[in-house]
């Protein structure tokens, strides 16, 4: 089968390293590890493309990794949010 | 038909290096999160081209609804506004052009080596291991047989999430909306049977199609949020229910763990499930991590403890 | 009408939708593109489930279709609050 | 009656695809986000709608052809309400409906009116 896959992930993957460095805002920094991410899953699941047929264990390693991408995305989330806040304006209506 | 695979590839492709870069570098933070969201929904086609099926759900769930989710309600509380454009001095611009060329270079090589490696692929040592382990379909079996203990930690990892999202404070309280919005429950009570129903037809499936726990767990993660923004669940901010809440949260890790001491006890190694009761014994594991998951992000979503 | 050029016609279609996230000019503008988009990959998955014999594709409609609600509802309530009311953009108060 | 179905399928599903393209131009081309809220509410799952019958025309099963509904009925609920929730939250907020070409009067009073009480 054809480099695309592969290539398109390296250039996501150089992308939000970009992103990553060049970043102003926390979120976008988030956001730059969410496409990291992504991209590293891409080549993961086109690697798992062997002459043996799909691979179960890159798929799997994957499904795992949405998992906790989501998980530090909240978690991430919530720190910005309360780094940003005023104390004591969590109770405001 | 192979024009049209070629054609297909290079639209997808072209699609999601535009939503990176918008998401990336637009100069609105809103706008950026949007490209995400839409960036998320392309990959999900991207999955379904690489036959990737059960990737394909949960990112569609995940990576579409939940992240998303999660973004727009943080973005609600921050500042709102253009980023200002980082300005660099005139002496600045070559060596920061080529740090960055040299990163894109970097990983173009690092693909490259990566798609040289050989690829001898573990497909068939777990099609012969297949028949012990229960299920039908291989990335069940590797998820919560074969290497059950990624999984295990994984829901630990989460947990650990919400501990800390948690150990933050207490619940922010969202922002009154502009306006009345009567639509809203009237969508929550139409969709709610669904987003019942389709977890149960994934963890149904996930034996032996592509489905499974974490499909299921995140579409009703998904569908606890959108009760969360209709003020569907007042138990979750009771004091009392508090107790009930943080056992249904560990349920999937408490479960889990126990399964893997079973086998412990009984065959002598840690994980090893009795092929007799493999599969009731996934099934259940699957409907406390898919619960487990569903409120974990719920948990998340509040933004701090609940109750408190 | 074959169903690979109707699956192109369609991904062409969602230049638009990416043009519309990309240019705004409110919120709501961008939301929509987004909903297009969703709406457009429902359809892709469908007629690929059709073209390759996949009904499993359905499935992944089916999510799509359930989540699309979500997100809206996320954004009418946590975005646009009171929050931002203060700091409208001009373009956005200019309607175009 | 099978052979009737797979006679109109492909044009049910041309037809549906000629929907979204006419959904495509509303969205880009309609002047305001209420507009463009009609091009997709309406053109969109309409092109869905009738892309879901045919491709239920060709369906193996009738459960088959009962989910491709199923999907389109989700669609439908979600996008309707959606609409809603979108329009009344921008028309709170003040986003000012475009009336006339180059005329925006008697929206400005509702806009006004909009933001007064929210």
């Amino acid at each position: 089968m054809s480099g695309l896959f592969p290539l398109l992930a390296a250039l996501l993957a150089g992308l939000s390293l970009v992103g990553l460095f060049r970043a102003r805002t926390l979120l976008r920094r988030i956001l730059a590890l969410n496409v990291l991410a992504s991209a590293l899953f891409l080549l993961l699941v086109t690697l798992a493309r062997t002459e043996a047929g799909l691979d179960p264990v890159p798929h799997a390693m994957v499904l795992t990794g949405i998992v906790v991408a989501v998980s530090t995305t909240a978690a991430a989330l919530a720190l910005i949010l309360r780094a940003t806040e005023p104390p004591g304006d969590g109770k405001e209506p | 038909m192979s024009a049209f695979v070629i054609g297909f590839d290079l639209l997808l492709g072209a699609g999601l290096l535009w939503l990176a870069w918008q998401a990336l570098f637009h100069p609105q933070p809103f706008a950026a999160v949007v490209h995400f969201m839409a960036f998320g929904l392309m990959m999900a086609l991207a999955w379904v081209r690489l036959e990737a099926l059960d990737i394909a759900l949960a990112e569609a769930a995940i990576g579409a609804g939940v992240t998303g989710a999660l973004l727009l309600a943080a973005l609600g509380r921050l500042p709102d506004g253009p980023t200002p454009r980082r300005l660099l001095r005139a002496w600045q611009r070559p060596p920061v052009a080529l740090a960055l060329g040299s990163v894109l270079l970097l990983s173009l090589w690092l693909v490259w080596v990566a798609w040289q490696l050989p690829r001898p692929g573990l497909a068939a040592e777990v099609t012969a291991a297949l028949p012990e382990s229960g299920v039908r379909h291989p990335v069940t079996a590797v998820l919560l047989n074969l290497r059950a203990l990624d999984t295990l930690l994984e829901v630990a990892v989460m947990l650990g999430a919400v501990w800390l999202v948690w150990s933050l404070g207490p619940e922010l309280r969202p922002y009154a909306p502009v306006t009345a919005l009567p639509g809203l429950p009237a969508l929550t009570r139409l969709l709610h049977p669904l987003f019942l129903m389709v977890p149960a037809y994934l963890l149904w499936r996930g034996s032996h199609a592509p489905g499974g726990a974490f499909p299921a767990g995140a579409v009703l993660g998904a569908g606890g949020i959108l009760l969360l923004l209709a003020d569907g669940v007042p138990w979750m901010q009771r004091p009392e229910h508090q107790p009930l809440l943080r056992l249904l949260l560990a349920a999937g890790l408490v479960l889990f763990l126990g399964l893997a001491l079973g086998g412990l006890l009984l065959t002598g190694t840690f994980f090893a499930i009795p092929l007799a009761i493999a599969g009731l014994a996934i099934l259940a594991v699957e409907v406390a991590i898919a619960l487990s998951i569903a409120l974990m992000l719920m948990a998340c979503y509040l933004f701090g403890e609940p109750g408190r | 009408m074959p169903l690979p050029l109707a699956v192109m016609l369609l991904l062409s279609c969602a230049g638009v939708g990416l043009w519309r996230i990309w240019r705004g000019p409110s919120g709501a503008d961008r939301m929509l593109g987004a909903e297009q988009l969703s709406t457009l990959a429902i359809a892709i998955l469908l007629l690929l489930g059709a073209f390759l014999d996949q009904p499993a594709l359905g499935d992944v409609a089916l999510l799509f279709a359930l989540l699309a609600a979500v997100a809206i509802a996320t954004f009418v309530t946590r975005t646009w609050t009171r929050l931002h009311e203060a700091q409208r953009r001009p373009e956005e108060a200019e309607g175009d | 009656m099978t052979e009737g179905l797979a006679l109109i399928a492909p044009w049910l599903i041309a037809a549906g695809v000629g929907f979204f393209l006419t959904g495509a131009l509303g969205l880009w081309r309609f002047p305001d986000a209420y507009a463009r809220l009609h091009a997709l509410t309406k053109a969109d799952n309409l092109g869905l709608g009738l892309l879901c019958l045919g491709l239920a025309c060709q369906a193996a099963s009738l459960s088959a052809a009962l989910k491709l509904l199923l999907v389109w009925g989700l669609v439908l609920v979600a996008s309707s309400i959606g609409a809603t929730l979108i329009a009344s939250t921008a028309l709170a907020r003040g986003l000012r409906p475009v009336t006339r070409r180059g005329s925006r009067r008697g929206a400005r009073r509702g806009a006004r009116r909009g933001s007064r009480d929210s």
